[in-house]
């Protein structure tokens, strides 16, 4: 446990030490969000019915980007200090990776939703409801993206490449998170939200499992 | 073996669709645009039959190992890709003239068109890396967990859109109707199959080469157990 | 003039070597085009309403990997075969690399219109305006694209630095384009069209001008 | 000089806020809401003078060359992204209790944040750029293609959003409220101007100090030329 810990101390610190690289894919996402509203139209309506999709696209959209960076950081940071030489097990590896990502993808989450709410109005009246949604979503995001960066960072191709292979993967988040935003946004008279909150954990608990077996098969050889 | 097979595959689809075109009645509801589900549901059957199989081979290379399973891995893939975006233009087709749009939002359509661009991922990820053993593993990885989102991705389509029509099983449809269906199943069935087989050698010999003189001289068949 | 043929011969052929590149970006593409309907819902109203925007959103987003890509493909083959050697003026390199990138991006845009057509039902009876505004729209996204890649080809972090430099300049030409595809879309009993092909013809005309004559400066130093 | 800017931009900016909040009346039909445009406008108009400046500057360092020009670039850039921000924000506070929303899709605001994004841009760029030479170009080079976009993104977002309000202007403005708007405008000028200098002294140290040992033992006075 002292040994994940470790490691986890040493994934968050690199991204400490790229947090320039972090603020420009901040700056990144609410670009986005801002050139969406553009596709929609000013109408105030239209964008606060669509804005928690707009969110979701946002920080997928902007997840690419962070999964890349921390990836690239650390074959650079190992090329100059071997921190990866530690010896540790591979599962300990990528666990201590993705929870590092859930936590960056996370924040440039929670950092969108101001972003959201001025520009889209969206505001909720249950903003911890939000909050951990948020981070249940940036789970789903980061266990198949940290896997997946792995083996792509060093691919030709790999900016394409990382998106082909997670887009069609993270669906079934994309759909759940976008839904659950959409009712704290707008009210849920149905009580659907716990539904796709379920859905969520379903699949952040099936990946969460996957991955991690799955990384010590792609990194050992 | 794979020539065989694609010669069964014609001429069961011949005759199932000949069976389809001409002998079976015609639907009471949807008229003549019915006859397209004697190619459209074979077809869905056996995309998912063939990612199966890539998932199956998948497993294998990774628990056993063997070029063989890799070369056929990428063969089932292609094929498994080649039918979901076959049953993607399907579905356009049908809905057309059934509902007025191209697209219906069906959960099946729908997980088929999230399924044929992650298949096209997966087959970027082989062409985007060289090393045929880092390949091999990384798209088995892939192919694995790409495999386990399928379900998840149809009952989030499910749910996300309300409106759903039933499956379509043969308990449903009478007699005159299964028989094209049938026919049409086994003959993409051994069609796609023996094309598999045919492209898995293609693969197998590409591998090989790669590999480098270490293994040149070796027969075709001995290929499948070389590494 | 013979000599402006020549550089766009090779510009040409080296994007034909990279094919497989630009199928992963239409796949790209077309994933972004799948994805941003999850966004909106299955209601087919709305996602004709806004098929215009989601196409050039899905248009933008591919840029900057198809543009990234076509200097990477230079800097590659240039040190393999010394073609950039050629002694060009820097204006005439300028537009041909930009007419390259043009007709790729107008081809990218042709390519996913039937996509849109499928998934959006964004059908519409003019299909040769509907191209027109199409390599129009990829001029006004290739030119400043084109200057910008070049910049940042050999910055660090280039993918993040790219969309953060293009998207915010290139907000007209979304704007303007969202809005002329949805009227091509959606019919326009009102002819504002010419005024939206108007705004687009005028920022392509300043910065195919103006990228051209900063072009020289920056690959002179 | 810099100090003395940011004294006397303190001064007015304190005397005017006093003025605004104090002595002018209330506003007729928008109460002490009004009153943020005493701060407001004279943000705006400054904003897009720090922009114009740092546009003199990079066409001055491309034509004339010169580490001074590069530098005043960079703090003129930095200067108009705080008020561009800070624009954003007070156009927010603004709308909110105006029009119920956070956010109104004025041509003007909107043509401010995507002015703030592009200077943020920019100011990435020069972060991203390691060799001095190459950033004082380049950077020079997305100012001026950034600076002509202003007016086009203005007109597009104007299109785009019919609904629109009067610009304010001194002459439909009646006395008491020009008087706090004319000492804050000079206020941030001076504020903003003398801050810039002082950061833009930074800058030069910064640039002295990557370009290595040929230029260490200049005074600070003589590195503006020294390029």
């Amino acid at each position: 446990m002292n040994v994940f810990f470790a490691a986890l101390h040493k994934e968050l610190l690199l991204q400490w030490r790229t947090r320039a690289r972090v603020l420009s894919v901040v700056v990144f996402g609410a670009t986005a969000l801002l050139l969406m509203s553009f596709a929609i139209g000013p109408d105030a309506g239209s964008l606060r019915q669509y804005a928690g999709g707009f969110l979701w696209l946002a920080l997928l959209l902007s997840s690419t980007l962070t999964l890349e960076a921390s990836l690239e950081a650390e074959t650079e940071q190992q090329a100059l200090e071997g921190l990866l030489l530690l010896p540790v097990a591979p599962t300990i590896l990528f666990y201590s990776k993705a929870l590092a990502n859930t936590a960056q993808l996370a924040l440039l989450g929670t950092v969108l939703v101001p972003v959201a709410i001025v520009l889209y109005g969206a505001g909720t009246a249950r903003p911890l409801a939000l909050f951990g949604l948020i981070v249940l979503g940036a789970g789903g995001l980061a266990a198949p993206g940290t896997l997946y960066a792995t083996m792509t960072a060093r691919a030709r191709a790999k900016q394409t490449l990382l998106p082909l292979l997670l887009f069609p993967l993270v669906v079934p988040v994309l759909i759940a998170a976008t839904k659950a935003s959409s009712l704290l946004i707008l009210g849920d008279p149905m009580r659907q939200l716990s539904a796709w909150l379920t859905l969520l954990v379903a699949f952040c608990g099936i990946y969460w499992t996957l991955c991690g077996l799955m990384f010590g098969v792609i990194v050992e050889d | 073996m794979g020539f065989l097979l694609v010669a069964v595959g014609v001429v069961l689809l011949l005759s199932g669709s000949w069976y389809g075109l001409f002998v079976s009645p015609q639907e009471r509801y949807m008229g003549d645009v019915q006859r397209i589900m004697y190619v459209h549901v074979p077809t869905a059957w056996n995309a998912l039959l063939l990612f199966t199989f890539a998932m199956g081979c998948a497993l294998m290379s990774l628990w056993r190992g063997g070029w063989g399973w890799d070369a056929h891995h990428e063969a089932l893939l292609e094929g498994a890709a080649v039918l979901s975006a076959l049953l993607c233009v399907q579905g356009a087709i049908w809905a057309r003239p059934t509902w007025g749009v191209w697209w219906d939002w069906d959960p099946r359509l729908t997980t088929t068109a999230v399924m044929f661009l992650a298949l096209l991922g997966i087959l970027a990820l082989r062409s985007a890396v060289d090393d045929p053993e880092k390949r091999a593993t990384w798209s088995a990885v892939a192919t694995i967990i790409a495999f386990v989102d399928v379900p998840i991705v149809y009952f989030s389509v499910r749910w996300w859109n309300s409106l759903h029509q039933m499956q379509s099983s043969p308990e449903t449809v009478s007699a005159p109707f299964i028989v094209p269906l049938r026919l049409n199943a086994f003959g993409v069935l051994a069609l796609m199959g023996g094309l598999a087989l045919l492209r898995a050698r293609v693969a197998a010999r590409r591998t090989a080469r790669e590999l480098g003189p270490a293994l040149e001289p070796l027969p075709a068949g001995a290929l499948v157990e070389a590494r």
